[in-house]
Formats: C-alpha cells, sequence, structure tokens
C-alpha cells in the first residue's frame, strides 16, 4: 500500500487529499486564515487522523497554491493550474476546458486526454472576475454565500450589471435594493456578469468540449446555470469542486514526476 | 422622404431607438453603406460618391464581452464598445469602413476591424496631429489617396462637381445644425440638450439630404411648439469625449439644469466648421478636416512671445478661448468637464482647462466615467451637488 | 406657527450608517440616532425617524421640516427634500467648526473633500469609485485579520516601524496583508501601514483643492484614531475632529431645513413640504 | 524577490557595461551644459529626425520617458506622480508622463532641480521635442507641461500609414517628403530659437553615423537567432537605449556595437549561450520589468533563454540608401523604414497591423521562440493595445503560446515574480505541448 497526500492552500479555503495506490482514499478542509503555516499544519493532522494514518505513512506530499510556500513537510510544489488539469482528468477524462472559480481569481484551462496543460488564462487581476464579486455582493445583500446558487435561481427578471468593476457592482448593488430590486434578480445579475467575464476569458484560449468547473464557484448552482446559458453547453461537475485541484496535487505526488522544487 | 409619415422630434426618437432602420432600408433599394468612426473621415467624398456614411456608434447599455478578445481592458470603453458591436455582428449590414487616424486607440482599432471582421472595403486616412505647412500638404495628399481606393471601390470617377455638390449639402446641414443650435440660446431653450443629442445621433445615421430635411422638420417644429423646457437655474456647457447616449444628459437635466451647449464630437464639434469652395475642393475639406476641427487630438502651434518664451496663459486662450465665447453666446453658468476612463487626449487637457475656465471666472467640474449606464449613478451626486454650488 | 415652538429633521441615509437629527429653533440637538444601514433604505429611514421622535419626545406632526442627504436619499419618502451630502456635511463640519475652510469627510463607501466658506460649500472633490481610501477599505481589512473595525485605531498606535502597503486597491491590499501575516510580520505594523495608506490617498484627493486651514476631518473612519494621526501627519497641519464625526451629514441637512423654513416664514410663504407618507412607507416592497 | 547575490544563471555580455554608461552620461552632460548656459531638449524618443539635428545644433538632449523609468527604479517615483495626481491629471494615464509632470511641477516650486532627483535630474529645458509617433501621450503630455515650463515646444510628425495604403502608388513618396518638410520646418524653429544656421556638412556625417549605428546594432541581433542564443533579453535591455535615445556621439556608439558584435559573434562561433543549458527560446513583448529583472535569472535557472524582443525597440530593417544623398532624405527614410519595414511581408500575409503586431510573427519565426512572454502595462497603451491580437495570431498561425503577467512602468508594484513564477512553471507544460503539435504541422521548430 502507498499513500500520497495533496495540500491545496488557497486565498479563502484549505484543502487537503489522500489517496491510496492511485484511488480517492480522504480529504478535508479548512478556512486559510491568516496562519498559512498552521493551517497546512492542522489540515494535515485531521487529514491524517481521517485516513487513520501517521506522517510517515505518506510516500510523497505536493503543496500547491497561493500559501504552497508555507507548507513546510511538502516535498514538492507544483503549481496550482497543472494540479486542477490533473485533478479533473483524473475524475472526468474526457474534459479539455476548465472553468476554475476562486476566490480571488478565475482562470480557464485547457488540457490534453494526458492532463497536460495546453493553454491557460488567469483573470486579470480584478475582483470582478472571481468569486470576491460574489462575496461583496452577498455582503450587500446580507445573506448567506451558501444561500446566493439557490436564491438566483428563482430569479425571474435578471438585472443587468452593466459594470465590469466590483467596486462599483457593488454600489450597483446598492442602489438596485435601493430600488427595491429582488435580492434573487440582483443575484442573478452578478451571475450574468460573472458568466460574462469567464466566456470572455474562454474565448482568449478556445472553448472545446467536455467543458468542467471547479473551485469554489462549482458549489455555486446559480453561477453554473448563467455561464451554462452563456456559453450554451453542459459543465460537468465534479462531486466535491473545490477539492479537485488537491487531489490533482496528491496524482502528482503519485506520479513523483520530477519537479523543480521552487522552495527556498 | 419619412416613413410612417412621422416627422420631426418623433421620427428623431425613432430613429435614436433603431439607428440602423433606415439605412438597411436604403441597402435593401441597392444602396451601399460605409461606416466611419469619429469625425476626421471626409464624409463628403462619401455623398459625391451616392455613397451612404453611417457613423460607428457604441452601446452603453450592452456589456461588452467579445472585444476583450482583441482589444484590452485599458483602452477606452466606447471604442471597445464599438469594437464589440463589431464582432457581435451588429454592423454587418456595412459595405466598408473607413477609419482615420482620429486618436491612438482608434488608429489601432482600423487594423484590428480589418483583421477581425474582414471588410469587403476599408480605408484608413492617417490624418496629421499639427496644422503645420508640412501637415495641411500631407492631408490633401491622403485625401487623393482615398480617393482613389474610392473611386476603385465604386468603380465611378469621382469628380470635382460631385464633389462641390457635396460639400454644399454638407454645408448646408452644418448651416442647419447652427440654426438648431440658436434654439438654445433662449431662457428656458426651446429645445433641450437631451433632444439635441437626439437629433445628431439622427444625423450621424441617415444620408446627409435627408438629415437635412429632418432638421428643418425638427426646427420649425421646436420653434412652434408650446412644451418646450421649462425653466432652471442652471445652464450649462458639457465638453468632453463622445456622448451618443442621452442617459447622461437626461440625468443631468432631471436634477434641474439645462444643458444648452456643447463640445463634443456627436455635437458642435462635428458641425461648427464650414468647408470652404475652393478651385480644387480638395484643398477646402484637407483645411476644413485639419485645421478647421477643433479638438484635443490636434496641437495646436503655442505662440511663441519676443522673448522666445511660451506664455501659459496666451497658450490656454489659443487652444480654449472658443468655450470661453460659447459660454458667453449660450449664456452659460457651468460646465460639466466630463471624459471617459482611459481617453487620453481629453484626460489630459483637464488641468489646463480648469486653469482657462477659473481665470474667466466659469465654475466647472470633471467627471470620470466607464461608459456604462450603471457607471452613471454615482456621478448623480456630484452633478446635483455642482447645481448646489452654482444656484 | 410660532418660530420658537419649530423642529427640523435631517436623515443622512449613507452606505454603512443611517443618521438623524432632530434640532429645535436654537439649532440645540434635541434627539441623535446612528443606526446600521441595510440593504432596505427605506423601511429603515422610518425605524430611525421613529426611534428619534421618541428620543426627542415628538410627534412626527411637529417637526416643521425634513431633509434627506446621503447615499439613499431618494429613498426617504417622508422627507420635504432631498440635498446631497456634500452641502450638507459642509454646512453641518461649519457648525461645529465655524472657521472651517477645508474638509475630509471618509465614509463607509466614499472619500469627500470640501472646500467651505462662510458655512456654505464651494467647491468639492470626491472618490466614490474605487474602495481604497473610503471605510469599506478597513471593514475588508479588519474581517480579513477578524478584528473588529474599531480595534484597528489603537492597534496601530502600537506600531513602531509601519509595513508600507503597496496595493491601492482593496483587494490586492487583503492580499498583500495575508502575505504579510505569515511573513510574521506584527500586527500593529501592518495596521498602521493601511492607515497611512487609506490616508495618503484620502489627502492626496484633498489636495486637489487647495488646502486652506483650519482643517476639519469628520465621518465614520475619523473615529479611528490611527487614520487621525496618519492624517495630521500627511498634511503636517492641525486636524480638528468633531466629538461625534458620525453626524455632520444630518446635523447639516437640519439646519438647512431650519434655514428654508425661516426663508420660507420670512416671505410669509407656506413651506414647500414633500408628501410625507411615514405610514405606508413602512412597507417596503 | 531578486536573488542578485547568487551566482547568476545569466552571463552578462562585457560589451554591454560601456554602452549601458552612456545613458548615465547623457544626464551629466545634460546638467553641465545646462549649467554653462548652453541649450538643452526635452525630448520624446523621436527615431532619430530630431536627435541628429539637436546633436548638430549643439543642443544637449535628455528623454524624459528614460528619465521616469528611471525615477521608478529608485523610488523616487511615488513623491512625483501624488503631485501630477493632485495638480488633476487623471491617474489612468501615462505613468511616465504623470512622474514626469510631477517632477516639472517640484522643479517649477523650487526654481532648480529638485534635491532628491535621480541621476542628478533633468534640467531645466530650452526647448520641448515632442513627437506624434504611436501614441497621442507622446504630445499631449508635453502641451500639458506648459503649465510647469516656459519653454516652447515643437511636434515632430510621423506618417503612420496602414499596410494596404502604404503599399499604394506615390504613397511612400509623399510620406518620405512629409517627413523630409516636417524636418526642415524643425531646423528653421531651431535656427529662430537659438539665433544660429544649420550646419549641414556635419549633419550630414552625423546623419551617415546613425545609418552606419543602426546597421551595427541590427547585425547584432541578426547573431541571436543562434542556438544556443549567445545574447539575452537583459543585455539588448541595457545596450539598446544607446541607440534608441542617441546618448552620445553615433560614432562612439557605433564602436561599442561593434565590439559587441564581435563578442556575440565569438560567442556564436564556439556555441557558447547566454544561459547555462537553453530548454525554451523566448520572446519578450514590450518593456520589461525595470525593478524586478532579477526574476528573469529564476527563469534562466529553468532554462528559459530570451532571444528576442518587441519590434518596437528594434533598429530598423536594412535598407539601401546609397541612392538618396540629401541627408534629411537619408534620415527620413531610416525612420520610415524603422515604422514600415516589415509592411511588404504583412501585405503579402494579408496582416493588417504592419507594425506592432505582424514583426511578432516574423521574429518568433526566425528566431524559433517556443514561446512569447506577453508584458501588459497598466498605464502604457500604446504597450497594451496590441498583445491581445499577438497573442491571437501567434496561436492561429504559428501554434506558438503566449505567457501573460501584467505590470506598469511606474507602479512597479504591480507585476509580481511569484505569480509570474507560478504561471511559468505551468507555462513550461504548455510550450513542450505545442512543440509536437508543430511537428504535426510540419513547422521547422
Amino acid at each position: 500500500m502507498a499513500w500520497f497526500m495533496g495540500i491545496d492552500i488557497g486565498s479563502g479555503t484549505s484543502k487537503g487529499v489522500i489517496t491510496e495506490d492511485g484511488k480517492f482514499l480522504a480529504y478535508h478542509l479548512l478556512p486559510s486564515g491568516i496562519n498559512y503555516r498552521t493551517v497546512a499544519q492542522s489540515l494535515r493532522e485531521e487529514l491524517l487522523a481521517k485516513a487513520r494514518l501517521s506522517p510517515e505513512d505518506i510516500a510523497h506530499t505536493v503543496a500547491t497554491g497561493q500559501g504552497s510556500d508555507n507548507v513546510t513537510f511538502s516535498n514538492q510544489q507544483v503549481t496550482d493550474i497543472r494540479c486542477c488539469a490533473r485533478g479533473m482528468n483524473s475524475i472526468f477524462p474526457s474534459v479539455r476546458t476548465i472553468i476554475d472559480v476562486q476566490a480571488q481569481s478565475s482562470q480557464v484551462i485547457r488540457l490534453n486526454e494526458s492532463g497536460w496543460v495546453t493553454n491557460f488564462v488567469v483573470s486579470e487581476k480584478c475582483a470582478a472576475g472571481s468569486g470576491r464579486f460574489l462575496e461583496v455582493i452577498a455582503n450587500v445583500l446580507q445573506i448567506d454565500l451558501k444561500d446566493i446558487g439557490p436564491l438566483s435561481l428563482k430569479s425571474k427578471h435578471p438585472v443587468t450589471f452593466t459594470t465590469g468593476c466590483a467596486v462599483f457592482g457593488e454600489s450597483e448593488a446598492i442602489s438596485r435594493v435601493a430600488e427595491g430590486m429582488a435580492k434573487e434578480d440582483i443575484l442573478a445579475g452578478v451571475h450574468k456578469a460573472l458568466a460574462n467575464k469567464i466566456s470572455a476569458l474562454i474565448d482568449r484560449v478556445g472553448l472545446e468540449k467536455d467543458c468542467a468547473i471547479s473551485g469554489g464557484g462549482g458549489l455555486d448552482v446559480g453561477l453554473i446555470k448563467s455561464v451554462e446559458e452563456k456559453l450554451g453547453i453542459k459543465l460537468l461537475v465534479p462531486p466535491q469542486p473545490q477539492i479537485v485541484t488537491a487531489l490533482g496535487a496528491a496524482i502528482m505526488a503519485e506520479e513523483g514526476e520530477k519537479l523543480v522544487s521552487q522552495r527556498k | 422622404m419619412t416613413e410612417a409619415g412621422s416627422q420631426g422630434l418623433s421620427r428623431v426618437k425613432e430613429i435614436y431607438q433603431d439607428r440602423s432602420h433606415r439605412v438597411k432600408a436604403l441597402k435593401a433599394e441597392g444602396k451601399q453603406v460605409i461606416g466611419y468612426y469619429d469625425i476626421y473621415p471626409v464624409l463628403e467624398m462619401l455623398t459625391a460618391l451616392d455613397l451612404v456614411p453611417y457613423r460607428l456608434l457604441g452601446d452603453m447599455s450592452e456589456p461588452i464581452t467579445k472585444a476583450d478578445t482583441c482589444l484590452p481592458t485599458v483602452v477606452c470603453p466606447f471604442i471597445r464598445s464599438v469594437m464589440d458591436l463589431g464582432l457581435k455582428g451588429k454592423y454587418d449590414f456595412l459595405d466598408g469602413v473607413v477609419m482615420a487616424h482620429a486618436c491612438e486607440v482608434a488608429e489601432k482599432t482600423a487594423h484590428i476591424w480589418r483583421i477581425y471582421l474582414t471588410p469587403a472595403y476599408a480605408h484608413f486616412i492617417d490624418t496629421p496631429h499639427t496644422t503645420h505647412a508640412a501637415a495641411q500638404k500631407q492631408h490633401k495628399e491622403l485625401l487623393k489617396d482615398f480617393k482613389k481606393t474610392l473611386e476603385s471601390f465604386t468603380g465611378k470617377e469621382l469628380s470635382a462637381e460631385r464633389l462641390e455638390q457635396a460639400i454644399r449639402v454638407h454645408n448646408q446641414q452644418r448651416t442647419l445644425v447652427r440654426e438648431l443650435y440658436e434654439l438654445r440660446k433662449p431662457d428656458p431653450p426651446l429645445v433641450s440638450g437631451v433632444e439635441t443629442l437626439q437629433v445628431m445621433v439622427a444625423l450621424t445615421s441617415l444620408p446627409v439630404e435627408e438629415g437635412n430635411e429632418l432638421l428643418r422638420q425638427v426646427i420649425s417644429e421646436v420653434k412652434q411648439r408650446k412644451d418646450g423646457p421649462s425653466l432652471r437655474p442652471a445652464r450649462l456647457l458639457i465638453w468632453g469625449s463622445v456622448i451618443d447616449n442621452i442617459a447622461l444628459i437626461d440625468m443631468i437635466e432631471n436634477i434641474g439644469a439645462n444643458v444648452v451647449m456643447d463640445d463634443t464630437s456627436v455635437g458642435s464639434r462635428a458641425y461648427f466648421s464650414q468647408v470652404e469652395l475652393t478651385e480644387d475642393p480638395l484643398d477646402g475639406l484637407a483645411y476644413r478636416y485639419l485645421v478647421e476641427l477643433k479638438a484635443p487630438r490636434t496641437f495646436r502651434e503655442t505662440v511663441l512671445s519676443e522673448t522666445g518664451k511660451k506664455d501659459y496663459m496666451t497658450d490656454l486662450e489659443n487652444r480654449f478661448g472658443y468655450l470661453g465665447d460659447y459660454a458667453k453666446e449660450w449664456n452659460v453658468n457651468g460646465i460639466i468637464l466630463q471624459a471617459m476612463r482611459y481617453c487620453d487626449i481629453h484626460g489630459y487637457e483637464v488641468p489646463g482647462l480648469k486653469d482657462y475656465l477659473g481665470n474667466i471666472g466659469l465654475p466647472n467640474i470633471y467627471l470620470e466615467h466607464d461608459y456604462s449606464e450603471a457607471a452613471l449613478a454615482p456621478l448623480r451626486t456630484r452633478v446635483q451637488a455642482f447645481l448646489e454650488v452654482i444656484g | 406657527m410660532q418660530e420658537n415652538s419649530l423642529y427640523f429633521a435631517g436623515i443622512d441615509l449613507g452606505s454603512t450608517m443611517t443618521k438623524v437629527v432632530i434640532i429645535d429653533a436654537d439649532e440645540a440637538i434635541r434627539a441623535r440616532v446612528e443606526s446600521h444601514t441595510g440593504a432596505e433604505h427605506r423601511r429603515l429611514a422610518n425605524k430611525v425617524m421613529e426611534q428619534a421622535l421618541e428620543q426627542a419626545n415628538l410627534s412626527f406632526g411637529e417637526i416643521a421640516y425634513v431633509v434627506a442627504t446621503g447615499y439613499g436619499r431618494i429613498n426617504v419618502p417622508f422627507a420635504d427634500r432631498q440635498i446631497t451630502e456634500l452641502t450638507c456635511h459642509a454646512r453641518g463640519v461649519a457648525s461645529f467648526f465655524p472657521s472651517v475652510r477645508t474638509a475630509l469627510d471618509i465614509g463607509g463607501q466614499d472619500a469627500k473633500g470640501l472646500k467651505v466658506k462662510d458655512g456654505k460649500l464651494i467647491d468639492f472633490v470626491m472618490n466614490d469609485k474605487c474602495a481604497a481610501g473610503t471605510g469599506r477599505f478597513l471593514e475588508v481589512i479588519a474581517s480579513t485579520l477578524s478584528l473588529k473595525v474599531e480595534e484597528l485605531g489603537s492597534i496601530s498606535l502600537k506600531s513602531k516601524n509601519k509595513v508600507s502597503i503597496s496595493s491601492t486597491c482593496t483587494i490586492f491590499a487583503q492580499q498583500e496583508v495575508i502575505s504579510r501575516i505569515s511573513e510574521g510580520v506584527p500586527l500593529e505594523d501592518i495596521v498602521a501601514g493601511l492607515h497611512s495608506a487609506i490616508a495618503s490617498r484620502a489627502v492626496g484627493m484633498l489636495r486637489r483643492l487647495k488646502i486652506e486651514p483650519d482643517v476639519v476631518f469628520t465621518g465614520g473612519v475619523a473615529q479611528n484614531i490611527g487614520v487621525v494621526k496618519a492624517v495630521r501627519e500627511n498634511l503636517g497641519c492641525e486636524v480638528f475632529i468633531p466629538q461625534d464625526p458620525l453626524i455632520s451629514g444630518a446635523m447639516g441637512a437640519a439646519l438647512l431645513g431650519k434655514e428654508l423654513t425661516l426663508k420660507a416664514l420670512a416671505k410669509g410663504e407656506s413651506i414647500q413640504r414633500g408628501e410625507r407618507r411615514l405610514a405606508e412607507a413602512t412597507f417596503f416592497k | 524577490m531578486t536573488d542578485e547575490k547568487k551566482k547568476r544563471a545569466i552571463s552578462r555580455l562585457k560589451t554591454m557595461y560601456p554602452l549601458r554608461a552612456l545613458i548615465d552620461g547623457m544626464y551629466e552632460q545634460a546638467v553641465e551644459a545646462s549649467k554653462d548656459g548652453k541649450p538643452v531638449a526635452w525630448c520624446m524618443v523621436n527615431w532619430w529626425g530630431g536627435d541628429v539635428i539637436l546633436r548638430t545644433m549643439d543642443v544637449a538632449a535628455v528623454y524624459p520617458e528614460d528619465y521616469s523609468a528611471v525615477c521608478a527604479a529608485f523610488g523616487a517615483a511615488p513623491a512625483y506622480l501624488a503631485r501630477s495626481d493632485s495638480d488633476g491629471f487623471p491617474t489612468h494615464m501615462c505613468g511616465y508622463a504623470r512622474n514626469c509632470l510631477g517632477y516639472a511641477a517640484q522643479m517649477k516650486d523650487l526654481g532648480e532641480i529638485p534635491p532628491e532627483a535621480p541621476m542628478g535630474g533633468m534640467p531645466k529645458p530650452t526647448l520641448l521635442l515632442s513627437s506624434g509617433f504611436f501614441c497621442d501621450t507622446r504630445y499631449k503630455w508635453f502641451q500639458a507641461l506648459g503649465r510647469y515650463l516656459d519653454a516652447p515646444l515643437w511636434v515632430l510628425e510621423m506618417p503612420h500609414p496602414g499596410v494596404k495604403e502604404s503599399r499604394m502608388e506615390g504613397v511612400r513618396e509623399h510620406n518620405i517628403n512629409f517627413l523630409v518638410e516636417e524636418l526642415r520646418e524643425f531646423i528653421a524653429f531651431l535656427e529662430h530659437l537659438l539665433g544660429k544656421k544649420m550646419d549641414w556638412d556635419r549633419l550630414e556625417e552625423i546623419v551617415d553615423d546613425t545609418i552606419e549605428m543602426n546597421r551595427v546594432w541590427h547585425q547584432v541581433n541578426e547573431l541571436r537567432k543562434a542556438r544556443p542564443c549567445p545574447m539575452h533579453s537583459r543585455d539588448f535591455w541595457s545596450s539598446m537605449p544607446a541607440s534608441l535615445y542617441m546618448a552620445a556621439d553615433p560614432k562612439v556608439t557605433t564602436d561599442l556595437y561593434q565590439k559587441m558584435y564581435d563578442e556575440v559573434k565569438y560567442m556564436v562561433d564556439n556555441h557558447i549561450g547566454a544561459i547555462p543549458e537553453e530548454k525554451y527560446r523566448l520572446a519578450f513583448a514590450e518593456l520589461p520589468p525595470w525593478h524586478s529583472l532579477g526574476f528573469f535569472n529564476q527563469l534562466a535557472e529553468r532554462g528559459w533563454n530570451f532571444v528576442v524582443e518587441s519590434w518596437a525597440y528594434h533598429p530598423p530593417k536594412p535598407i539601401d540608401l546609397s541612392k538618396v544623398s540629401n541627408p534629411l532624405e537619408r534620415i527620413a527614410n531610416l525612420t520610415y523604414q524603422y515604422f514600415s519595414g516589415y509592411f511588404e511581408d504583412a501585405f503579402k500575409v494579408g496582416d493588417w497591423w504592419g507594425y506592432f503586431a505582424h514583426p511578432y510573427l516574423e521574429f518568433v519565426k526566425e528566431y524559433q521562440c517556443d514561446g512569447i512572454f506577453l508584458h501588459p502595462l497598466l498605464t502604457c497603451r500604446t504597450a497594451t493595445n496590441h498583445l491581445l491580437v499577438v497573442q491571437d495570431q501567434l496561436m492561429r498561425k504559428l501554434k506558438v503560446p503566449s505567457l501573460v503577467v501584467e505590470g506598469d512602468i511606474v507602479d512597479l508594484k504591480l507585476f509580481d515574480p511569484a505569480d509570474a513564477l507560478r504561471k511559468a512553471e505551468t507555462f513550461e507544460e504548455t510550450m513542450s505541448h505545442y512543440r509536437t503539435v508543430r511537428k504535426e504541422m510540419g513547422l521547422a521548430w
């Protein structure tokens, strides 16, 4: 038996996965908070506990994500883009395009049948293209993040968000609220705006089916619906969209690929 | 020449709602329609060859998605919107396009348009940036080049007679627009800023003769009607980047002001200078479209005092004096300076223009927006506060 | 109607806080209510107004004039008139500090610079395009650091050497803060860095007005001693803070209401009132 | 982020250093000149036309474009930017311009060069020479300087024909003629301003030297097509300004470029590369992140060699001027060649953006690049406008992928080396993928 660990320290949530002989064994999520080092440590402990394993059972650990520098116990680091591609490839081998919607950025990844990245584009450094936009608006509307999707599905007349900026978007949402617009219509509007941003990203690298969504955005049924409408295709949604990258990291650990470690 | 019998302002509104309706009908009759960007392409040369000039405008309420694939987000949102509409097929009915070096991004977009929209006819006029003697000569050469490509596209000869005839009709339109603007001088003005803009947009969507007919209708209607704009404390002039949507002016007028004058390119800028009929018509055209058109994109020499030094205030007077005259003639008590985000040629003017207006004691405010209806909302408070300050 | 028995209300419906002030003919404050602004402005406007009336022990009918200001001013159905927060702040600040010439107001979602003369607004600048340089910036960062906004000020004062926050955009600044934290930079130095970042942005905006003393700093953010300190350092001159920096807008609104009323009464005209729909407005649609 | 202490993966050319030193000398000389009461010009890069005339008329020149980059690198920019912001210049405009406007404002207040100005500062100008080339900022910026400087401004024109238009009969002639007449008008303006006559013989000599300087510099860059590439972009950026800004007597500069040619030639003959192991050959689009150039060492450690850069900073394609005798016509032809040198090929393949967009296609082919590093600049439209088109065309026509990392010219913090490295690692996978794709297409590399 051989076990491998993938740790994905994102700006919002940190995710960990353990695989056993190539098969998914356990996963765990923790809010990243402000100390990546400690969150990585506790993530590891929780994971091992869940999998009933001890540190030395893990043959190889790959760290990825914004905070991967802080995963002191990892054997190597791999970028989240590659991990995401590998992870998705192991879940849906037919996927050629991934929409990865994270807290602070969105990225579109093109990959080949072996899970290699053939092209990718990361959203501009602009909150409007990321899940952050949704958080901002949810905050204005004083509703819980997890309720965003279902609520937005109720919308009959989505508000059109003409601005491309989250800050404008916020004040726009406030004035819409003031005009007495329904929350679901405003949310659906945000989803539409986000879907527009995403489709613009896709235009840059081209869309090849199958297309799947990963990251926190994959939990938002409202976003999924509006992206599907915008692109006119069905999206594949993994059971746990936010751990795809961590899973990929574990797989990469297993592949034991020789990668240049960027650890200082 | 009108359809469904509608006349004057009601017809204007129809056209404003559905700009391309008329030219599409003309196309069905076998006419050819040429899209043009901004005010530097020489329209007389199109009209003279029986081509219908149709100005490329944007759409504030349409989110920009397609343009992100060929124009970055750090350029003027208006031209991004125009490109976006092009990529979405909204300009497919055009038989060709002519663009000029109106500004940097316009020049680049001329190339991008050709690459991505492969129009049957496309010509780029590299309008010079200065009014030097050499530049004026060059501009005439450029118009000769334009003439050549037009002739080979239409298979017709662009004779001096045809050109003179076209110049007359276009000058007529300029005179009529002046007349319309005269009607904004009384207090309250006989025609509102929103109505005027709708007329201006309509003119960019019709053959020049039809435009003239429409203008005549509007002018007589406005003179007769009783239900014109009401008296409001503020009489404003609006300066800056292109405005092709009534949203901004509508907001301003609703807050409690009359917009009685403008210095924008879908407005006085495009019409307030005539073309002189010269022996070779191209001379008059070359001069008017380079020297007479007043816009920040054209660099004007600063007058050297005896010391060989430059005097800032004289420079400002040379560049902005005409705005002072407008303010007097139209009895304006406030100026709204507005520019689109990433519009360099207007952006650089702002501090100098404010210095000038401060000197002649004209209250003013600078507004920056990103060419989207939603982005106008935050401007509301600024405008209202500005009115509270001057009122 | 007896002039001395007149009461005037000002309601400032801001993006984060809603404030109501009721004054009497002698401009003495009879009621002052501050409450968080929710998404449903109209209902809140009424709630806060009713609280204020209770405090002043007055009935709505006894209020001679109501002026609404602030972001949501158009959503106050019982107001007699809407006036922008810029004009109202100028008036309110001048009532606290008659010698004021320049005022800086940093609220939840915008920052304003005001040029004031004899209690009147003569020029202004405003930033509501970008969360950086507004209270929103501090809110976002505070939540990132899982702190209360109120705590930031005192924390920053502990700082020995503040870090410079390079990102102007809130979202990037947040990222930057996170990495600083994980680098082990002391909290107080980061917060101090944020305060000077927001201060330099605000002052940069204010400079467009050619600053003249006295300078007054109001708005929710003026309650943050850390930012106040940073603004003083940045301006290099004394900066006055009202006792209650939140209410200058509402106060100004009430005062302008009084002026309008007295002007009307002086001319023997009846007061131009809006249709006051206090009752039905409580039903938010 | 930079790891300058560690042994560098990129071996720099010895002959680069004297070329780089010329630029530093430029500022000292200007300050000296103004102390001696000699005329000084603030110039936009004008692609030699104005430069040769100023040099002939003994006017010392400094280039605010370069100086703003210097201010950024020395950390002096933020103060100047703040000043221009508070004077009401919109913040979305060119960072170089805003920095320079802030500098001029402070110089006006102080009546002298601001004490903290890097490199001894730019002295008060006698005249401003701007150009209508490429971006509106070039002349609007200098026009706006009138707020702080009483120096007169001259704007040199440059024709920007479209590819198709440029091929029409008579167009080349009237464009060259336009350039020549422009230069004549400028000379007249200068003679009036300085009260001295133009020395035409001297002009002729300087023009010839300038043409030769560009020829040799072009030869150096031709050598970089070799595998492994002997000269890294960092050396290009260090030695390019000497010709672009005409920092010294072109004779001196030509001599230094010739020495550089010899060094690079030797490396080519002995198969010596600029980096230990050349795994990937890349092109770089537009201005580099001046402040974190150390980042290229980290890429070099991964086997990334940067072999060619933006067309805009390269010398013109060689052109035979032996038939042109008049110095003004010679220089006009050189400048026009710089702009339109790639139009003929662009026309053949129907590539309607003959400058900026098309040259990348040729460069990537000729220098056999595996990818291109695009560096969009937040406040520089000119350096950013074309990048999306370039990215799209390279992929569609040559199956060469692009790596995009945002930055800015003065807001140095905008470029995030960590983020860039993260993307770079992924990009290696992409470059390898497209190598196989290009093979299948029968492309040469």
